[in-house]
């Protein structure tokens, strides 16, 4: 659901990528722009500054603002976009060299200062910003954060941070500057395309609150008024914009709803030109409605079924081996689903560079082979067994039919616990509280297989919730950290990837599909596999059909 | 009778403290008991813990005694209060003040409740007006009349529209009436765009801000409508055995006098109160109406509210919702007094 | 409220002045209830002439509330229906006229003071927009002269500070003052006819006879016919010309008052008047009337008094119902035996 | 009504006074009229056809509540999810669900709860309301005041957000999740209970108010009844009569309150099976497979239908003043 994974990263294809497109942005004039206003759904955002985004936040914020680095709208590859070139000789420490002819829109140039010192703000601890983390790989992220300082007596007053700017950024001139990381990692720079990278305005630094409501971006549109929240965020072409695609419409309207029915059944009565994620429960009467404009793409969101490993009765490999074996994937998503999903066949998504179709021996349904295992290795001895969801996301028909298939050919019987509300079901999470099977989902972070295994599996993945720890998968990740090559490295992962298919410490699900629908007015239609519909590259059939 | 105004004003005291304790205190061990809402911000990934804490602190949330089950954070309490009676109600998790009196004047002061209140304003007027004029008007007919034809279809469908949950109800509507119906008359060239657009709009519409609001008034309304309704029909049913209805009957006076002027004048006292208790009931009906029909109201945030565990946000809705109450109920009591003269304050 | 306003003197089709003021023939209501039919009225016949009192007079549930509302037209239908008989004014079958034709003989030619001012006056509305309203409605008068109207009403039944009190609303009046208001209600219009039912019932016994003498004063003024409805025995006998005694929905006698009171001519009548106390009688027991009046969805076949009567023999418990035997000119007893109860031979 | 009236009441006070319609006998024994009372009302109601057509409808219902098994021999719990949306048929009357489980055994089987909760919440509802309500009116003071800050407490507090907060605190209870089918349904219940009493406390004191100082409760207050005596046996059976219809009133948006808390997540969790869940679960496919929705709301609609108008006719039947 639209809103639910706020802090959605989607950023950069292969690092290889990068190096390659160092200097290929200059501009062959556009054709004359389309025009018109497309009319666009959204939901609310948590904020329109590079520090504090979410999902709805990056639609617009990719609008107003451009970063470094973008990915190509053809072959999602990396390609500078306010960066001439990011080059590094030794993987640790990058040079950052700016084009010189960006401007905000106020009229400020854009410069390293914009950079390093957004940078610096966002990652500076008391201004509590949630993409601080993202710049924690850059040497000095720690000296400015506080302490916790809260102890059993009470709340007391943070100390103060022992800096206030990373001591690994360092200005060379005003176009210039260079980043030090703490370990060498070959694809930061496909990071930066991130909108949690994006440059800030002077203007923007010194007064956050008021350019959280009317943006000062640099990028090819510009906000019209400021903010109105909860109702939505209007953007119009900036005629100043250096960059080479000028936008085709004049205004993009983002129309913000709170239900993802409300906002499609909008769609239905004509309000909108683009409605991205059409309900699931509505997409087979979607698709048959509106057939050729309705965009179907694979995604790269994975849904899993965690196991805690942390409980006696999920220890045994069989025992979860034979969970996976007995969930018929395909009839699921068929039943419940429309069949908007693809079955999971490995946790590595289809569109990755690495991905193996049927990595996946244990995720393919066989209800026999199931029962043996479960045979072989004891019987289930957990009494019923509780399926665990967050609330009113509709999670709990899947899980409900993923238990009733326990049920049916393993004879466990079960209950579903999907009254907790997201932060509660997270907290419960992260506390290891789990009794039973739980519901979780995964975006990647960057274009790069890596992203589907180090964080989920490794002993100190950062959202390892299963309790999953393996010392042979552990060295096969930091083998392929250190690999000499981007396919040495996959090698390595697959690796990994066949572990954690055998050991099962979760269930891999399915992974999503994108269904967007677009009105008749809709001419032409741009879909970046990274970040999906391209909204200023919309063209209409009639641009004068709304006023 | 000023005096009994200034005794019901002092009385607002314990109630809006009571309210506030009562949610801090539900808030307070809805955290203690499933932990930091903040967590949920960064979703599926877990955030750096560093970063975690920064945001907690900055929230206010910090607090050591939303880690101690059952802890009534009495401390944290006597905060909100002195907050409050500066009459700083605290942000949402996106740093958005949750009031602020000068975003009714001033956009650069906008704020969650002033921006939120006047649709819920607008959507309240509607709906009351819908219940107000419907319900008096079917329930007299219906009690005038009882145990016939009109009386039992009255009961049917008032029943029928308590016993269909608001959200079958509203969704039901959107389908039919605003997404089928409302397609055929955007279809038709000559129906003017605040109809077809407007009224039939799926969703709220900024270009049509009264227009869009009819149809989730309805839905609205229509919940307390029944309760409307069937009040009148008692009311009118019993004043229609009433002593000076026959008086009024002897002077000769016309029937429609007897029942307009002498019958519907009494009916309508418990009728009045029960219509001004129900605006602090359209705040139930507002949080599941606004969000079908995606009207960016308070019933709408305090949902937002709920499902994020905000608390400033709860606590802030709460405290103007207890003061609407309030004050409509003191209204209301004053209402009575002009309706009926035999009431009089002290 | 579009009301018509109607001509000063609304008159009705058919009317003969010369005809009797009001006749009740035969009249029969009954009440449908869930518990069966309550035979309430059961042939009631009698007859008003302009400045003349009668009483009817009888318990609690005798059918003389009734009969005022069934001649008034504000019978609560259902669950009362009039299944018989007449009622002419001036020679006119009311009951065949239209429901608007009936409306304007309401207040302006037959009017009607009910027993407990308090309920019968709308409490929120002021006694003076009570009383105006009938001149704005029947006479098309202004607010204003209404309210003149009303002041002159008030002042002609005597209530001090009229101008004053005209702006009050009901309970803020004592209860000898109400019925005040009520009577000047019934006045307003002129009426030919007042039937006042259990107008002084609600009251102390000293505002009684004031409001009595009140009444009596100006019904001999205005010359108007007067049908009072009572279920006192002592409250009649200054005021009435002429009583008729109801029991279970019919009229058991009907004499003049001095008749009545000297000698009665059915058992219940005498029953009736054994049971004032009386000073004379101090000290002896008082003679009640044993048992209770009879459930109207079962009336006992033959004299409907028969369970409770004195002078009960077998011929009284079967039908025929005793007639009304005519003893001499105006006196008349429903009772096979009146000439035992009078004591003549 | 100006005909003379009987209060005569004070002799036996249970009684409610009988206003006696015209020419019915009003004196009598009292034991007899309090015993005529029922059965006149019973008389009343075995003839009225509406009655009769609701309690038939409400037996039906019960009937599936307490013996589900006489009713459908498929378990609820049995899902296929290779048959999964199947249209009614002879094999499945009601098709089958999203998960492919019977939905005629889920529409059966789904009445329990659902009147449970409305039973329970109901009965609590007025139970603890009239009593309140009655000792705010009857004792005033302190008690009043006391009494009164709480129900404005309540009363000002939204129903979902209070009834969703509370819920979110009493679900760590694990009440929620046990292998018997009724403590989600008590702890359902007790939320709207919690939330539900204001609505009769405050109706009660406002009836007690106006009751109290009525002749016959003055009268027997001065033959020295004693407080709870003039309470229930005195002033309750008078100031009931409102509550009695707020009571059926809310029964039925009881039924209609779980499904939304439901639908938004916080109230019966599938696999539960209540009429609730039934139509929460299944709104989203409400488009394509109406049965889904249609189905429930075709059992719940009509239920809450039959406990109002039994209700009502209930009501007519014991009150004299419409003889």
């Amino acid at each position: 659901m639209r809103g639910k994974s706020p802090m959605k990263v989607a950023v950069a294809a292969t690092a290889i990528a990068l190096f390659a497109a160092g200097c290929q942005t200059d501009s062959t004039p556009e054709a004359p722009a389309a025009g018109g206003t497309i009319r666009v759904g959204s939901s609310e955002a948590a904020g329109l500054l590079p520090g504090f985004d979410d999902s709805p936040s990056i639609v617009v914020l990719r609008t107003i603002y451009a970063g470094l680095v973008e990915n190509d709208n053809n072959d999602g590859k990396v390609v500078n976009q306010i960066a001439q070139s990011i080059t590094s000789d030794d993987n640790k420490t990058w040079t950052v060299k700016l084009k010189n002819n960006y401007k905000f829109h106020n009229g400020e140039a854009v410069n390293a200062d914009s950079f390093i010192n957004g940078w610096n703000y966002v990652a500076y601890g008391p201004n509590a910003q949630p993409n601080a983390p993202f710049f924690g790989s850059i040497v000095g992220w720690s000296d400015l954060q506080s302490e916790d300082p809260d102890g059993e007596e009470g709340p007391q007053k943070a100390p103060e941070p022992k800096a206030k700017t990373m001591s690994g950024l360092k200005k060379i001139d005003d176009f210039s500057f260079t980043v030090t990381l703490a370990e060498p990692f070959v694809g930061w720079p496909a990071t930066v395309g991130y909108s949690g990278f994006f440059p800030w305005a002077k203007a923007c630094l010194a007064d956050t609150k008021g350019c959280n409501e009317t943006p000062i971006g640099n990028g090819p549109y510009k906000i019209e008024g400021s903010w109105r929240h909860n109702v939505g965020v209007t953007v119009v072409r900036n005629p100043d914009w250096a960059g080479a695609s000028k936008g085709k419409p004049d205004k993009i309207e983002f129309k913000i709803y709170d239900k993802i029915d409300t906002g499609y059944a909008d769609f239905e009565a004509g309000e909108l030109d683009i409605w991205d994620g059409v309900p699931p429960a509505k997409y087979k009467e979607a698709k048959g409605k509106y057939g050729e404009r309705m965009f179907e793409n694979p995604s790269n969101t994975f849904t899993y079924v965690g196991l805690p490993l942390y409980n006696d009765n999920f220890k045994e490999v069989k025992v979860r081996q034979a969970l996976s074996l007995a969930i018929d994937r395909q009839a699921i998503i068929d039943a419940v689903f429309d069949g908007r999903f693809s079955a999971a066949q490995g946790v590595i998504s289809p569109n990755f560079e690495g991905y193996r179709p049927g990595a996946c021996a244990n995720c393919k349904y066989d209800a026999a082979k199931a029962k043996a295992l479960l045979a072989e290795a004891g019987g289930w001895k957990g009494g019923k067994i509780v399926l665990w969801a967050n609330a009113g996301a509709g999670h709990d028909k899947w899980l409900q039919a993923v238990g009733d298939g326990w049920k049916r050919d393993l004879g466990i019987d079960y209950e579903l616990k999907v009254d907790l509300q997201f932060p509660q079901y997270l907290a419960t999470g992260d506390a290891k509280k789990f009794t039973g099977p739980f519901r979780l989902g995964w975006g990647p972070d960057y274009a790069f297989l890596e992203t589907y295994i180090t964080p989920l599996y490794s002993t100190t993945g950062s959202s390892n919730s299963s309790g999953y720890s393996n010392p042979e998968l552990d060295k096969l990740i930091k083998d392929a950290a250190a690999a000499k090559s981007i396919a040495d490295g996959i090698k390595f992962y697959q690796q990994a990837e066949d572990l954690v298919v055998r050991d099962i410490p979760v269930i891999p699900m399915w992974f999503g599909r994108t269904a967007n629908v677009r009105s008749e007015n809709v001419k032409d239609y741009v879909y970046n596999k990274i970040h999906g519909t391209v909204y200023t590259e919309i063209t209409l059939k009639d641009p004068n059909a709304v006023k | 009778m000023g005096r009994y105004i200034v005794r019901r004003l002092l009385q607002f005291i314990p109630t809006v403290l009571g309210t506030l304790f009562l949610l801090h205190y539900l808030t307070t061990v809805g955290i203690q008991l499933t932990g930091n809402p903040i967590r949920a911000l960064f979703g599926d990934k877990r955030p750096a813990p560093e970063t975690l804490a920064a945001l907690t602190s900055r929230l206010h949330l910090d607090d050591p005694c939303l880690k101690q089950k059952g802890n009534p954070c009495l401390g944290l309490f006597r905060e909100r209060l002195v907050d409050i009676g500066q009459l700083d109600f605290g942000t949402n998790f996106r740093f958005r003040p949750v009031f602020d009196w000068r975003g009714f004047f001033d956009r650069a002061h906008a704020s969650i409740i002033t921006d939120a209140l006047p649709y819920t304003i607008k959507i309240t007027i509607i709906a009351f007006t819908i219940e107000a004029l419907v319900g008096v008007f079917i329930g007299m007919r219906a009690g005038m009349k009882p145990g016939k034809s009109l009386d039992y279809s009255v009961k049917i469908s008032t029943v029928m529209v308590i016993s269909v949950p608001v959200f079958v109800l509203g969704i039901l509507i959107q389908q039919f009436i605003t997404r089928d119906f409302g397609n055929f008359l955007r279809g038709q060239e000559w129906i003017p765009e605040v109809i077809s657009r407007g009224v039939f709009g799926s969703a709220y519409k900024q270009e049509f801000p009264f227009a869009s609001l009819i149809i989730p008034g309805i839905v609205l309304g229509m919940l307390s409508l029944a309760t409307t309704a069937r009040l009148t029909r008692t009311s009118v049913h019993e004043n229609m055995r009433a002593d000076y209805v026959r008086t009024a009957k002897a002077k000769g006076l016309t029937h429609k006098r007897v029942i307009g002027v002498h019958t519907l004048r009494n009916s309508l006292i418990p009728v009045a109160t029960n219509l001004g208790l129900s605006i602090g009931g359209y705040m139930t009906g507002a949080i599941i109406t606004e969000t079908i029909f995606n009207v960016p109201g308070v019933g709408n945030q305090t949902a937002r509210a709920i499902f994020q565990g905000e608390p400033a946000v709860l606590i802030g809705i709460t405290t103007m919702l207890v003061l609407v109450y309030l004050v409509a109920n003191l209204l209301v009591d004053l209402l009575y007094a002009v309706l009926d003269p035999r009431i009089r304050y002290e | 409220m579009s009301d018509v306003s109607v001509d000063m003197s609304p008159s009705l089709a058919g009317v003969k002045m010369t005809a009797p003021l009001l006749e009740v023939e035969e009249l029969k209501v009954e009440f449908r209830t869930r518990a069966g039919i309550a035979k309430a009225i059961n042939g009631v016949s009698f007859e008003v002439n302009s400045g003349e009192t009668l009483a009817i007079l009888g318990e609690s549930g005798c059918g003389k509330s009734v009969t005022a509302q069934a001649i008034m037209g504000i019978l609560d239908t259902p669950p009362g229906y009039i299944t018989g008989g007449q009622i002419r004014y001036r020679g006119v079958d009311l009951l065949k006229r239209t429901d608007e034709e009936r409306r304007l003989v309401r207040a302006n030619k037959i009017a009607m003071i009910f027993q407990d001012a308090l309920s019968a006056l709308n409490p929120v509305f002021t006694v003076g927009f009570q009383l105006a309203e009938l001149f704005r409605k029947h006479r098309g008068m202004s607010r204003a002269d209404g309210k003149k109207r009303a002041v002159e009403l008030l002042d002609l039944v005597k209530i001090p500070a009229a101008r004053q009190r005209v702006s009050d609303f009901p309970h803020q009046f004592s209860g000898g003052m109400r019925q005040r208001v009520m009577i000047a209600m019934s006045l307003a219009l002129d009426p030919e006819l007042l039937i006042a039912d259990e107008p002084t019932t609600a009251l102390d016994v000293t505002v009684q006879a004031q409001i009595m003498s009140l009444l009596a004063e100006l019904q001999r003024e205005r010359q108007m016919g007067m049908i009072l409805i009572t279920h006192d025995m002592g409250v009649v006998a200054d005021v009435a010309d002429r009583i008729n005694i109801m029991y279970a929905g019919r009229i058991v006698e009907k004499a003049p008052v001095y008749d009545i009171y000297a000698k009665p001519s059915h058992p219940y009548t005498k029953a009736l008047l054994e049971s004032i106390p009386r000073v004379d009688l101090k000290g002896q027991q008082l003679n009640v009337i044993r048992g209770l009046p009879p459930n109207l969805t079962r009336i006992p076949a033959g004299c409907a008094f028969n369970p409770r009567c004195r002078y009960v023999r077998d011929a009284c418990k079967v039908d025929p119902i005793p007639p009304l035997y005519e003893i001499k000119p105006g006196i008349s007893s429903a009772c096979h035996f009146w000439k035992e109860v009078r004591g003549d031979d | 009504m100006s005909d003379p009236v009987t209060t005569a009441t004070s002799d036996n006070p249970a009684v409610i006074p009988v206003q006696a319609g015209p020419g019915v006998n009003p004196q009598g024994p009292t034991q007899e009229r309090a015993a005529s009372l029922w059965s006149d009302a019973r008389r009343e109601l075995i003839r009225n056809p509406i009655f009769l057509a609701s309690v038939s409808f409400i037996l039906i219902v019960s009937s599936m509540a307490i013996l589900p098994s006489m009713w459908t021999s498929k378990n609820p719990r049995d899902c296929d999810i290779k048959f999964a949306k199947l249209s009614p048929s002879a094999e499945h009357w009601f098709g089958t669900n999203v998960l492919g489980c019977d939905y005629y055994s889920h529409a059966i089987y789904g009445a329990r709860p659902s009147l449970s909760i409305a039973l329970i919440a109901t009965t609590g509802v007025t139970l603890i309301g009239v009593v309140l309500g009655m000792l705010a009116g009857f004792f005033g003071g302190w008690v009043d005041t006391l009494i009164s800050r709480i129900i404005d407490m309540i009363y000002s507090l939204p129903f979902l957000l209070g009834a969703l907060v509370i819920l979110g605190v009493l679900r760590q209870s694990d009440l929620l999740h046990s292998d018997q089918w009724w403590p989600p349904v008590l702890v359902v219940a007790i939320v709207l209970i919690i939330l539900g009493w204001v609505g009769v406390a405050r109706i009660m004191r406002g009836s007690v108010l106006s009751a109290k100082n009525l002749d016959y409760v003055l009268a027997a207050k001065s033959l020295g009844a004693s407080n709870s005596r003039l309470m229930f046996r005195h002033i309750l059976p008078n100031a009931i009569a409102p509550v009695v219809v707020v009571a059926t009133i809310s029964l039925g948006g009881y039924i209609g309150a779980e499904a939304t808390l439901t639908f938004l997540g916080a109230g019966l969790q599938p696999p539960a099976v209540s009429w609730g869940t039934m139509i929460a679960g299944n709104i989203d496919y409400f488009n394509e497979y109406k049965y889904l929705v249609l189905i429930p709301c075709g059992l719940l609609v009509p239920t809450v239908l039959s406990f109002i108008l039994a209700g009502d006719a209930l009501r007519d039947a014991l009150d004299p003043k419409l003889r």
